[in-house]
């Protein structure tokens, strides 16, 4: 009936893995079908705690890759980040365990329909949706190339993976414990000056995600970025998540990140009004 | 003993008919369109639409919600396109696909409430208005109208004079008061129709790391099922002194036995807010869990169910 | 950085001192005896007893507890030995032991709560009165002491009267009110010279199998986790209009992490009521907890993180 | 310092076991130093659901058995029924989980100096406390007769244990598919009457204790019920879990069914004016 999340849909996912990798967990969960649903930059809504849960909301994920594969269905690939209790709780689950999830939600990446030259940047776990998106880029043709930051080495998300998927790989902490010693933001202003870039992805923190888009602002670079904001439901129904963005006309909604994100373009944010009241509308 | 063919599920709020008791409940569905993917919206009884304002508004700032022990805060501000969108936009989408609308609003003025009501009026189809009075009154200290009878009466007084005896009137109350059944008689004797209890619960939650209040707008509204008792205690009380004046209950019901509960406490039709974020399906689900349990009971209409818990001990349900 | 060995935990409310800011809860605790299999009273702030009237009383009927989401009910009635009873036999046995003694009085008139001072008055040794007024007052329909700011005050004054300038009485006040601080301002006027906040939220249970209210007194109290966003709002609303108020803060307090919410609100103490039943060592627990918390924090002194939360954002901890 | 609940610990104890035997669970807890103070009629108080629990309560369950033994100390029986979502969720718990419990609680089953002729009867799950009750009795000398009764046979918990403990076993089911068919109390009376009965050890459901102690009023027979009550703290610090007792003079007061039972005389309880409320306190 409605074109909102329209491939979204409540199963009971088994895991089929839950492997602690560096500061996260590797969450592997048979989703069957769904997986020919979901696309690089949707996320997953995950129910926690148990049938007799104090937590009453759901935990977003990002879909960090989909295998298709083996007689049982497709796979989900998760990199959790064991932060509060509903995160730990999912990290504690072992394989086998029934998950109660609704995915995918939320707009993905939007795909190049021609070749080009994509920068991948993923902050902390922001690094997980790359790995799928860039398989897709490369799938079409483009070149694509990825920096991932953190504030220190085990908080890199499997910089191997992130060898194999992108034609080059720089990593940057902050404790300089793995990679260049700084911030991922620090090669972006070069690599955008030297014509090597053609759209920006992002993901991280939302402080990386509007540097990246004061780096960008007055460049052709076109900049994807998906956003965090708190969400209480996930498919667009509590008016939680919102992010104040700009139209054309330079007026100010407050849209809901949920379903008209996660995935944002980066220039129609408007970063200084996030977590402020905009003006009042007028009208 | 009947079944679920047999069974009785109707249920109506001071004239208007749904075919089921289960609603959404006001700010906890959208305009409705959200939940469309998830079930068929006119299978439950009625979608609530989100409280809406004359103008658009942004509302408060992030971060705008904190999960609580079995509950929530929310801070939301009564973000919205104003009236004149929603009712050009999202409820015909809403009526065009058969769903039963119950049009939520709120207002900042006394006059608000009339202007509102007016421009309500102007459209068909609309099963009934649920009149928001827990918002900030700006004309008297940002005082919530329905924290005082003279205002809350007010406020329902100036909705009757316009859409009065055309559809239900349904005064939404909050619990934050010393004595809810004296904010009941005032609007009811205002011209409500009915009344909606109960709205969220005005709470707070301090973030450990900013050691600052966590919410934008510092406080929220509680809801979820931590405060399900206190939505059974206010609907009994309402019922217990008004038992004539239909009650639409809600405030924590995640279940079937949690809907029966406020059934029983005299709700005529149960809103099902804050479920929903966890579980976009709990309309449809707690709709059937809800009809096992009445049939379980040996009840063959929802209707004989309505405030069973205030009959005398003696008297038997079938 | 302060260590556990430094830090300076001691807490005052009104000029009666406390080496740590922990206490047990009125009716959590019953007379203190109970928990002394579980841990050192003296190392503790505080025993508050559980609500003496003049006479013994049996109480409500059971049950008198039912158990929701994150939270309970209870509908106990003030079941007790009598002051007389209580203060020959309990007070003296915590005495003796070294554990400070927060009294607790309740009264059905207001002449009730003299006579109550005036015996508590008789007895040396003990730190403070607690005044809980969020009782049924039979003199007036049953409406709850506390509801009201005249009735509130009254009751207040008439112990003041006796007692005041001897130990600090602090008013024990229910959230169940409309405005909670022109309820607070006339107590503290009529000579309260601390607040407890909050006495539990009322609420109701059906019983699925009866159909009846489950309780015997059929309303109930509704405690633990999911009332503290309710608690930290009413401390918070409370000490911002009064900074210069103590207040013993409690409601769903169950880790350190909880007390520190409270205490950033505004609280100097706090009672821990309902964790006791799920942790006897619920205490001592918080106790280190919350210290550990403080001093993770920066902070040096328990005195300097109360009302944290409403200093500027610029302002610092240390 | 204080006297009450003199041996009460929390501590942590592994479930060594957890097995399906008809309607319940037998769950065995590994409790070390602490099985030395249980005696037949406490009880222990249990934290259920976890951590992210929204059951802020313990539940209460008699203490079946005690087993002393092997190197890791004594081990705690308890015969569960699942009944509502804490007490599914400990018959759900598998073997090696961790439990968190306060034991030995409350007043235990008086145990006669001298041999005496004891007849033990148990409701339902009711007959938990009375195996270990057995043994205790019989090594004291007691003649020990046992009766067990529940709505269906699934209900009679381990029938062949109960035959080795005591010196008969007659079981009564209302529905007649184990046993004989009608209630246990059934043929208490003319036991009484032949004078083979000293002592009447009772638990199960209040209404089988109130049926117990109308037949053994008037009589000599002492009879000891264990009472069970609706307990918010187990404890003694909450009121929740009170019984309308008389002491000798007739006058009545509200006892704690935790801490004054939940063994009590059967014939001081005013088993007309449970849940109900006494006539006001004369003083
Ligand atoms: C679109 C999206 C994608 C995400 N992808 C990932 C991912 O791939 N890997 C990962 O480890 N984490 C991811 N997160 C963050 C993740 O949702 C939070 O870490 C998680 O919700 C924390 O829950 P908790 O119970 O552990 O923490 P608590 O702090 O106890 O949670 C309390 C409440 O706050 C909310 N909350 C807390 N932190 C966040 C946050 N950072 N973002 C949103 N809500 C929050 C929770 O949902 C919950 O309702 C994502 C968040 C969003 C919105
Ligand atoms: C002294 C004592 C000994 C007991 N021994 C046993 C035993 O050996 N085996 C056994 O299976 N059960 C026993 N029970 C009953 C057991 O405590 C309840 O079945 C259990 O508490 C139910 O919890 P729930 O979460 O499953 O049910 P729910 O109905 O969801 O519980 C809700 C609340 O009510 C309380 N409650 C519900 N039913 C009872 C009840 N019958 N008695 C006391 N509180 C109740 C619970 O503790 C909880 O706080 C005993 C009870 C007492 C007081
Ligand atoms: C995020 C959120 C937004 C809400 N917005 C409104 C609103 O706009 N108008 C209104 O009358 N109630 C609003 N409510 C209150 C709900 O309609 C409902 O009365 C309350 O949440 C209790 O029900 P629940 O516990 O099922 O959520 C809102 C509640 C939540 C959680
Ligand atoms: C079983 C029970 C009995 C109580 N009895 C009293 C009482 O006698 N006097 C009183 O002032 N408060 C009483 N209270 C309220 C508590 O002192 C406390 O204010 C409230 O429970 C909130 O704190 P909590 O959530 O930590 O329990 C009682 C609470 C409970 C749960
Ligand atoms: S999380 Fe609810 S609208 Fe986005
Ligand atoms: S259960 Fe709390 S006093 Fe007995």
């Amino acid at each position: 009936m409605s074109t909102i999340n329209k491939s979204a849909t409540q199963i009971t996912a088994t895991i089929l893995s839950n492997k602690r990798v560096g500061a996260y967990h590797q969450i592997l969960l048979a989703i069957g079908d769904l997986a020919a649903l979901c696309r690089p930059g949707n996320f997953v809504a995950i129910a926690v705690g148990g049938d007799s849960s104090k937590m009453i909301l759901r935990r977003a994920f990002a879909i960090s890759r989909i295998t298709h594969g083996n007689a049982s269905g497709g796979a989900m690939e998760l990199i959790v980040a064991p932060h509060g209790s509903g995160s730990r709780w999912l990290c504690a689950q072992p394989e086998g365990s029934e998950i109660d999830i609704v995915a995918p939600l939320g707009k993905a990446f939007g795909i190049p329909t021609t070749p080009v030259n994509a920068l991948l940047v993923g902050g902390g776990y922001g690094s997980a949706p790359l790995f799928g998106l860039a398989e897709v880029l490369k799938s079409r043709g483009c070149r694509v190339d990825m920096l991932l930051g953190a504030s220190t080495g085990s908080k890199i998300y499997a910089p191997l993976e992130g060898k194999r998927s992108a034609s080059t790989l720089k990593i940057y902490t902050e404790d300089g414990s793995m990679g260049e010693h700084g911030r991922v933001t620090a090669p972006i202003s070069s690599l955008i000056a030297s014509g090597a870039v053609d759209v920006i992805y992002s993901c991280g923190p939302m402080s990386m995600l509007r540097a990246i888009s004061d780096l960008t602002s007055g460049t052709d670079v076109v900049h994807q970025c998906a956003v965090e904001e708190s969400m209480a439901c996930g498919i667009g129904i509590c008016m939680t998540c919102v992010l104040p963005v700009k139209d054309e006309s330079g007026s100010i909604s407050m849209l809901r990140s949920c379903i008209d994100g996660p995935v944002m373009d980066a220039s129609t944010v408007a970063w200084e009004l996030v977590g402020k009241t905009p003006p009042a509308v007028n009208s | 003993m009947s079944s679920a063919q047999t069974f009785d599920f109707t249920t109506s709020l001071a004239g208007a008919h749904f075919p089921t008791p289960i609603f959404t409940a006001s700010g906890c569905a959208s305009s409705g369109k959200e939940l469309a993917q998830f079930f068929d919206l006119t299978q439950v009884g009625a979608i609530v639409t989100k409280s809406v304002m004359n103008k658009p508004r942004h509302g408060r700032p992030t971060p705008r919600m904190a999960e609580t022990p079995s509950g929530m805060l929310n801070s939301i501000g009564l973000q919205g396109p104003g009236i004149d969108y929603f009712l050009a936009n999202d409820v015909p989408w809403l009526l065009e696909r058969g769903a039963r609308v119950v049009v939520s609003i709120a207002g900042e003025t006394i006059d608000e409430y009339a202007v509102l009501a007016r421009k309500v009026r102007a459209v068909s189809g609309i099963s009934a208005i649920e009149v928001n009075i827990s918002c900030p009154n700006v004309e008297n200290r940002g005082m919530v109208f329905a924290c005082e009878s003279d205002t809350a009466a007010r406020a329902i007084d100036g909705v009757r004079k316009i859409i009065g005896g055309e559809i239900p009137i349904i005064a939404k109350l909050t619990p934050d008061v010393t004595d809810i059944t004296a904010i009941a008689s005032s609007v009811v004797n205002a011209g409500a129709d009915a009344l909606a209890l109960i709205n969220t619960v005005l709470g707070m939650v301090i973030n450990l790391d900013t050691m600052r209040p966590h919410l934008g707008g510092k406080t929220g509204g509680l809801s979820g099922p931590a405060i399900r008792p206190v939505a059974v205690r206010a609907i009994y009380q309402v019922h217990s002194a008004m038992p004539h004046v239909p009650i639409l209950g809600m405030g924590g019901v995640a279940s079937g036995r949690d809907a029966l509960e406020l059934v029983l406490a005299g709700a005529s039709g149960i809103s099902i807010g804050t479920a929903s974020f966890g579980d976009p399906m709990a309309l449809p689900r707690v709709q059937r869990e809800l009809q096992s349990l009445l049939i379980a009971r040996g009840f063959t209409s929802f209707k004989d169910a309505i405030g069973y818990a205030h009959r005398s001990e003696t008297g038997g349900a079938q």
